[in-house]
């Protein structure tokens, strides 16, 4: 009993301890004129190897030069570490680091959405407010209206009204992405590389983007090979790389060497999945350069379609920063860089003539030669360009 | 040799001084027996003993040893052993492995169920106690339950053996084997305590008999210097003669009639095969035989549990296609469950809640489906003190109550409720005398007030006493009817173990 | 036809890698629930496991040892789960309810705390990586068979565990007394046997389990911890030990028959054609959730625990 | 599963009732201890947490209070509808772990009588209620399956509960939301389309956006209780809650309906859970979003657990978690991860299993004052 008593007395003494360690005087940091850009993630948050991960690198890396440290906070990082950070298609981009601060707010819930844009509005008194995913497009949009001295920033989406209807106030500025042109390229290089004459497609949910990743990837196939097969499946999740794995597994059991994911983290799965088999089967990833990352499988990338987020955030911190700021709809098309597809293995598994005729397929969607369909459904009807 | 001897043994619960400085010493090879009225606190007493509780005070020899008995295991190894009133067996195990459970053969950690099973039935029949070794125990009748429990202590070498109210759930018969086993158990050298209210029992089987009453010592008498009545005197503490006062039955029209009722047990086996019989308003009908031939499924079909297999039940003229426990009582059916804890109360509900159960929809307790506290307060005040359920503080949960008291509220509820048949259960199973009696005469004054009763009972006295009319149920057939003035127990007994048949009295 | 063998083969060990991390759950759930305590924290302890199993394999750059610090976590949670449940004759399912939720915060807490992300961490040594795998490649090419010709050793940890389990339970002294424990605690105190004792056991056992079910997913299939890991998986392996009737073999049957689901339904949707195209995807993914409440309808009907599963036991005093 | 019931229930009768009160609201208080010590070990100060979390959670005056205030009650009314879920059932024997299916399956049915032309014409106070309505018999229906299948089949409702939610789910992200129910692409908007004006909840503390969600839920609480306690149809249900699991047959003797209350039970235990779903549709998002990811199901168990299944504890329980939840996105700005306050909740949850442990020691406290001997407690208390 005695002990027992003593230990309890150690408890509040130690409680004690903490709560006046804790109220030690801070030194508060001196307040710097800088500009403030907030950014707000959806649920998925910080770590999700995807667009929001993309959008961070946009904000604090490059426009920052700083890098998040464990604990909390930031730390600069090097020139060395900026450049590397910088993608081998966006060399030529003049990025630069901007001064700014940062301020990030993960959400956890799609309730957070707009306190959280109001705390980094209202208590931080950001500059620019970046959203990041369309699931913000009601929340921009009605934050927008409420603080009309704040820029805004959305990725993914245009401002959408309480009632759903597109908007255009004159302080936000929308991103979107033409996934379907370099989902339809790296179909290309897929048709190219196979030796099976069976490709896979792995997709999260049937969301907009994702559909548009899947009808550029047929498109891109059937240009180059009518009679590829495609087994395509959706896993119900973006987050769940296990599942990916288990249908990477299914789909090469069925024949496939090269597969494709539009899925997030669950196709995580499928580069582990390829990773253990090794050659012959190829992965492509998605929105980033995923041969660069050595978390995946970078020997047997094939090639990654890239959706630069991070470049679209940059360069709305860039107009902030310059005062050049736009509102309005920008759309990122292969045209100007914000689409593209990596060099990664393409070069090891395709003939510089194969090569070739993909450059030219992407001169011929950049010069407004043909189409590349959005919708999976409307592939079938579609007529595939010819003469490249 | 004083096998056992407890001396200023106190124990205090909250509210409860249970045991009060008892002194007690028993003698090596004799059965000893602790009689008192349901709370005086033997099982307690009993529960020290064996380690299962902690006394306040108090000490214990064994064997003229003085000891420290913190656990079950202690005990065990001062080769006591107890047979508890509610069976300590696990229902899904065979009697084997319910037997060596806690001291099992085994190669390496390997249970040796072979080995277990030759073992088990070599000790059957050293102590000539017949147990099918690998039978489930879920599928044995009471009596066979308890020969397992039994042969448990009996396997782990107990000297001393505690039976706690052995013979509360089994029948005449059962109870005859169950002395003829402690007899022979006793020539073995074994000291055994017997703890019962039933004074006919203790008269008949014990060498001492110890008296407990509200915790205390009354005195302990040599069997061959007491009396019944003066037993009873001495458990009470004032005069009483358990005699079940008789009533003419004042029969009139018919309430329940039964035709070639079949209904399947729970375990899918046909239990009653075909029985046919009717309940007249003003008389009890009183149904005999050994636990386990069928009352069950007779209970569950009148009650509506159980969908009979074949034939039908009428009440007040009227055939029921489907019984649901709702529309049978409607009609105006009372039922007296013999297992209080599962069928007759909810046990962490306050008297006042259990009370209206069943006719908490009718008015004045509800209307339009809102309580009315008030009147359910009045009501159950009202019947608490017309009953005798103590404490009479209608706030007292159910679980809280001694099984008498447990068992009033019940009588309360039931008897309360609008009815023209009564469903008696076992109604007395584990009562002492006070509350016994007090039951027989609530049954007896329903009766006068024209409810048809059928009383299901293991206890012959209570049939013979109470019934105008006694069928014998046996293999779920009835075998026999009959009146009491023209039978007799034994053989009423013959025809509960099927040995004698009687042509039915013509409908 | 012969070419059919390895898809069938693939699919078979597919159906296997989903199987182990849910049937260790299970497994956890069968030990401690025979015992007669409830464990709905099986998810949370997963969840646990699989990332402390990462984290000790980061560390080390070993995968044994990221099993150890899984199986650590496992005893901690276990007894806790014990301490509140057994020693405190504690509201089971609150205590699960508890750990779920702690599992839920802390987990990406410390995630957060020591990978600096709130998603993934990074990749680390597993078993899954082609060399750590068991292969019997005498068994490739035989149909059925050749599924187990390159498994982890987890799921073959697991499968053994199915008949170890089994026969613990059924055919050991420790087993019959876990039993008798978890069906009638007074029965077993009456004789001698130490409930408390019995029950801390079979808690801390079971917890364990439930953590080789964590580690299965982030050391077996995977080689990282991503923070929405478990996934109902605890909750799944929860259903299948109660659709199993708190048997290893019917938890077993329960979690082959929706992981065979599961992959069926990936093939389902990948090779639909003509009408199969037509029916929505949803409908597929439910396929597995549907099957089961179908099966149990069907077929195994009611299930009946042990008699005094979640009754907290209290000596009495 | 058997002893979600065992549960002290709320009444001075008790000789220590205030020990109900009382014991929660000391488990509150350790979860904040250990979790501060939790912070401190991890490196942060949990001063400066506490600080945030509790300046942003609405519960206390300061700067913005008035928003955090909004967005706290906004919360905890979708935690009070999931946890009054859970403890509706729970009060009638069943272990309902498909509050996170009822609440999806709210969400839908509240977006598709939103938008869906018959229904978004009519005036706001014929349509509001009718959504209403609605949402809480889709919900209810949901629920019902599970009470059904418990009933008529006997298969244990832990089961049917989470594959339901995983049906409910696949059926409405992967085929209602990007199916039948899609918006017409020139909206420009993934998920269903918005709902009309006269389905968004009125608000009733502008700027803010606070609605009457959290006046709906606490009538609905109120209703509930009154139907615990007041009712027969509340009270057959709670003779089912102290009998149902430990295969007890005292109600079905009595001739309760066991079988159809425990369909009812699951209806209405799906119905309040579903208005969850609801308020965050018409009061939140406007359209069901092609990504849903609820959690308010599960965290809903916390909080009847936490409110003890009480109909006042559920509040003050929804209440708090709101509060933390509220709280939790701001704590960032001090760079502490977001999940924080659900560390405090799991602390909170197990000192309330604990609560013997707790209540011992208050008693031994009580005791030495009273200088008593006996030990009202006894249990595992060695």
């Amino acid at each position: 009993m005695r002990i027992k008593k003593l230990l309890v007395l150690l408890l509040v003494v130690v409680m004690v301890g903490v709560v006046f360690v804790g109220c030690a005087p801070k030194t508060e940091e001196p307040v710097e004129e800088t500009i403030k850009i907030g950014l707000v993630t959806d649920v998925g948050g910080r770590g999700d190897r995807s667009f929001n991960d993309s959008a961070l690198r946009g904000l604090e890396t490059w426009a920052g030069k700083v890098q998040y440290v464990k604990g909390g906070g930031y730390e600069p990082i090097s020139d060395a570490e900026f450049n590397a950070s910088i993608p081998g298609d966006l060399k030529d981009k003049n990025i630069q680091p901007l001064g700014v601060s940062a301020m990030v707010l993960e959400s956890k819930d799609k309730k957070d959405y707009i306190p959280n844009i109001a705390t980094l509005v209202e208590q931080e008194e950001c500059d620019l407010v970046i959203g990041v995913g369309f699931m913000l497009a009601g929340a921009i949009g009605e934050s927008a209206e409420k603080y009309p001295d704040t820029k805004f920033m959305l990725i993914d989406a245009a401002a959408v009204d309480a009632d759903g209807k597109m908007i255009d106030p004159p302080n936000v500025v929308g991103y979107l992405f033409n996934e379907h042109e370099c989902g339809f390229l790296v179909g290309a290089v897929a048709a190219y590389a196979t030796g099976t004459g069976k490709v896979g497609y792995i997709g999260g949910m049937e969301i907009p983007p994702v559909l548009r990743y899947e009808a550029g990837y047929l498109a891109g196939l059937k240009t180059i090979d009518p009679s590829i097969v495609v087994i395509g499946q959706y896993t119900g999740s973006f987050t769940e790389p296990a599942l990916g794995k288990s249908a990477a597994e299914s789909q090469i059991s069925q024949g496939c060497d090269v597969l494709f994911h539009a899925a997030g983290a669950t196709g995580n799965g499928m580069f582990q999945s390829i990773c253990e088999r090794g050659a012959p089967y190829w992965g492509i990833g998605v929105d980033v350069d995923m041969g660069l990352d050595e978390n995946l499988c970078p020997p047997r990338t094939l090639t990654s379609s890239l959706k630069h987020v991070d470049y679209a955030t940059y360069l709305a911190i860039k107009s902030v920063v310059e005062g050049t700021f736009q509102s309005g709809l920008v759309t990122m098309t292969l045209k100007d860089g914000g689409v593209g597809y990596a060099p990664d293995h393409v070069a090891d598994a395709l003939t510089q003539d194969q090569i070739d005729k993909v450059e030219h397929l992407r001169e011929m969607i950049i010069d407004g030669i043909f189409e590349v369909p959005t919708d999976p459904d409307d592939v079938d009807s579609w007529t595939p360009p010819t003469g490249f | 040799m004083k096998a056992l001897e407890v001396k200023g043994i106190v124990k205090q619960f909250p509210g409860v001084l249970a045991n009060d400085s008892i002194n007690l010493s028993i003698n090596k090879g004799e059965i000893y027996a602790i009689v008192g009225e349901n709370g005086a606190g033997k099982s307690t007493l009993m529960k020290i003993i064996y380690g299962l509780y902690t006394p306040t005070s108090g000490e214990i020899f064994v064997f003229d040893k003085k000891v420290d008995i913190k656990t079950p295991h202690d005990a065990i190894g001062l080769k006591i052993g107890m047979v508890h009133q509610e069976f300590m067996l696990v229902a899904r195990f065979t009697v084997t492995q319910n037997i060596v459970l806690g001291d099992e053969p085994s190669k390496g950690i390997v249970f040796d169920y072979k080995k277990a099973l030759s073992e088990v039935k070599e000790l059957s029949e050293k102590f000539v106690l017949k147990v099918d070794p690998a039978e489930k125990v879920a599928n044995l009748p009471v009596g066979i339950q308890q020969r397992v429990e039994i042969l448990k202590i009996l396997r782990r070498g107990a000297e001393i053996l505690i039976f706690d109210e052995p013979t509360a759930v089994l029948t005449p018969e059962e109870t005859e084997d169950l002395f003829k086993t402690l007899m022979k158990l006793k020539k073995d050298g074994k000291t055994i305590i017997f703890i019962s209210h039933k004074l006919k029992e203790v008269m008949a089987i014990a060498d001492r008999i110890a008296v407990l009453r509200r915790g205390k010592l009354q005195g302990v008498v040599e069997k061959g210097k007491t009396s019944e009545v003066e037993l009873a005197r001495m458990v009470v503490g004032r005069d009483v003669v358990l005699k079940i006062p008789k009533a003419e039955a004042k029969v009139g029209g018919t309430v329940v009639s039964v035709r070639d009722l079949m209904v399947k047990s729970k375990r899918g086996i046909v239990g009653l095969k075909g029985v046919s019989f009717d309940v007249r308003a003003g008389e009890i009908v009183g149904i005999a035989g050994v636990e386990g031939n069928g009352q069950a499924e007779l209970v569950n079909a009148l009650i509506g549990f159980t969908r009979p297999v074949n034939g039908t039940i009428t009440f007040d003229g009227k055939e029921l296609r489907v019984i649901t426990p709702f529309n049978i009582r409607k009609k105006g059916m009372a039922y007296i469950p013999k297992d209080r804890k599962m069928r007759g109360l909810v046990l962490p509900f306050r008297s006042r809640e259990n009370i209206i159960m069943g006719q908490h929809t009718l008015y004045p307790f509800s209307k339009n489906g809102v309580l009315n506290s008030i009147e359910i307060d009045k009501f159950a005040t009202k019947k608490l003190e017309e009953f005798d359920v103590r404490p009479r503080d209608i706030h007292t949960k159910a679980r809280n109550l001694s099984g008498g008291n447990q068992q009033k509220l019940i009588l309360a509820k039931e008897m309360s409720m609008e009815h023209k048949f009564l469903l008696a259960s076992q109604p007395t199973r584990g009562l002492d005398i006070g509350a016994m009696e007090f039951v027989y005469h609530k049954l007896i004054e329903e009766k006068e007030k024209g409810v048809a009763i059928l009383l299901i009972s293991l206890e012959l006295s209570e049939i013979m006493g109470l019934s105008d009319r006694i069928l014998v149920l046996y293999n779920g057939e009835i075998v026999g009817e009959t009146t009491p003035d023209k039978t007799t127990e034994e053989e009423l007994g013959l025809m509960m173990l099927g040995l004698k048949r009687q042509k039915r009295v013509a409908q | 036809m012969n070419s059919n063998i390895p898809f069938l083969n693939a699919s078979i060990a597919q159906a296997l890698d989903y199987t182990a991390p849910i049937l260790f759950a299970a497994l956890g759930g069968v030990m401690s629930e025979n015992a007669g305590v409830v464990n709905i924290a099986l998810e949370g302890m997963m969840r646990f496991a699989a990332f402390f199993g990462v984290w000790g394999s980061f560390v080390s750059g070993n995968a044994w040892v990221g099993l150890l610090w899984g199986v650590g976590i496992g005893i901690v949670l276990g007894a806790l789960h014990a301490y509140i449940t057994v020693k405190w004759a504690g509201d089971q399912i609150i205590s699960g309810v508890a750990i779920n939720v702690m599992a839920m915060g802390m987990v990406t807490y410390l995630l957060e705390s020591i990978f600096r992300t709130t998603g993934y961490s990074p990749p680390v040594a597993y078993f899954g990586a082609p060399a750590s795998k068991i292969h019997l490649t005498f068994l490739k090419g035989i149909p059925i068979l050749g599924a187990f010709a390159e498994l982890t050793i987890l799921i073959w940890f697991a499968l053994i565990l199915v008949v170890v389990l089994h026969f613990v339970l059924y055919h050991t002294v420790l087993g019959l007394r876990i039993r008798a424990v978890g069906e009638n605690p007074h029965a077993a105190e009456t004789l001698g046997i130490n409930v408390f004792k019995i029950k801390w056991f079979a808690v801390i056992a079971g917890s364990v389990l439930a953590a080789f079910g964590g580690l299965a997913l982030s050391l077996g299939t995977l080689s990282s911890f991503t923070n929405s890991m478990a996934m109902g998986k605890g909750f799944i392996g929860l259903a299948a030990m109660i659709f199993g009737k708190w048997t290893p073999f019917g938890a077993l049957g329960a979690i082959l028959i929706f992981a065979c689901a599961q992959v069926l339904q990936l093939f389902m949707q990948g090779t639909a054609t003509g009408f199969a195209k037509l029916i929505p995807l949803g409908f597929y993914l439910s396929l597995p959730y549907m099957l089961t409440i179908g099966a149990l309808i069907g077929v195994v009907g009611k299930a009946v625990g042990p008699a005094s599963d979640g009754v907290p036991y209290k000596k009495e005093s | 599963m058997k002893d979600v019931l065992k549960r002290i229930v709320f009444g001075k009768r008790e000789k220590y009732w205030w020990m109900n009160a009382l014991v929660p609201l000391i488990s509150i208080l350790l979860a904040f201890i250990v979790g501060a010590i939790f912070i401190k070990i991890t490196g942060r100060s949990p001063v400066v947490a506490y600080k945030l979390l509790f300046g942003a959670s609405g519960l206390f005056p300061g700067p913005y209070w008035k928003s955090h205030f909004a967005e706290m009650l906004l919360s905890s009314s979708m935690y009070i509808a999931t946890g009054l879920g859970f403890a509706i059932a729970a009060k009638g024997g069943l272990f309902n772990i498909g509050a996170e299916g009822h609440f999806i399956v709210g969400g839908i049915a509240a977006a598709y009588l939103g938008y869906a032309k018959p229904f978004a014409g009519l005036p706001k106070f014929i349509h509001l209620p009718l959504i209403i309505v609605g949402v809480m018999l889709a919900g209810g229906i949901w629920g019902a399956i599970a009470g059904y299948l418990k009933a008529k089949r006997g298969i244990h409702e832990v089961i049917t509960t989470i594959m339901l939610n995983w049906i409910a789910l696949y059926l409405i992200e992967a085929w209602l939301v990007t199916g039948p129910m899609k918006a017409a692409v020139e909206t420009g908007v993934s998920g269903t389309p918005y709902i009309s004006l006269s389905a968004k909840l009125p608000k009733i503390f502008p700027p803010t956006r606070l609605n009457i969600s959290i006046i709906i839920i606490l009538a609905v609480t109120f209703l509930v209780w009154y139907l615990f306690y007041k009712t027969t149809f509340g009270y057959e249900i709670r003779t089912m809650g102290h009998t149902l699991i430990f295969g007890m047959e005292a109600p079905k003797a009595a001739g309760i309906n066991v079988e159809r209350r425990t369909i009812q039970t699951m209806f209405i235990a799906g119905a309040v859970a579903a208005l969850g779903g609801a308020f965050m549709i018409l009061g939140v998002l406007f359209q069901y979003p092609p990504i849903f990811e609820g959690g308010y199901g599960f965290d809903g168990i916390a909080v009847a657990l936490i409110g003890q299944n009480e109909p006042l504890g559920v509040i003050l329980a929804g209440i708090l978690i709101g509060a933390l939840r509220t709280g939790a996105t701001t704590v960032q700005l001090a760079h502490i991860p977001k999940t924080f306050p659900s560390i405090i909740e799991g602390f909170t949850v197990a000192f309330i299993a604990l609560q013997m442990l707790i209540r011992y020691w208050i008693m031994k406290f009580v005791m030495r004052k009273k200088k008593s001997i006996q030990s009202e407690m006894g249990g595992g208390a060695k």
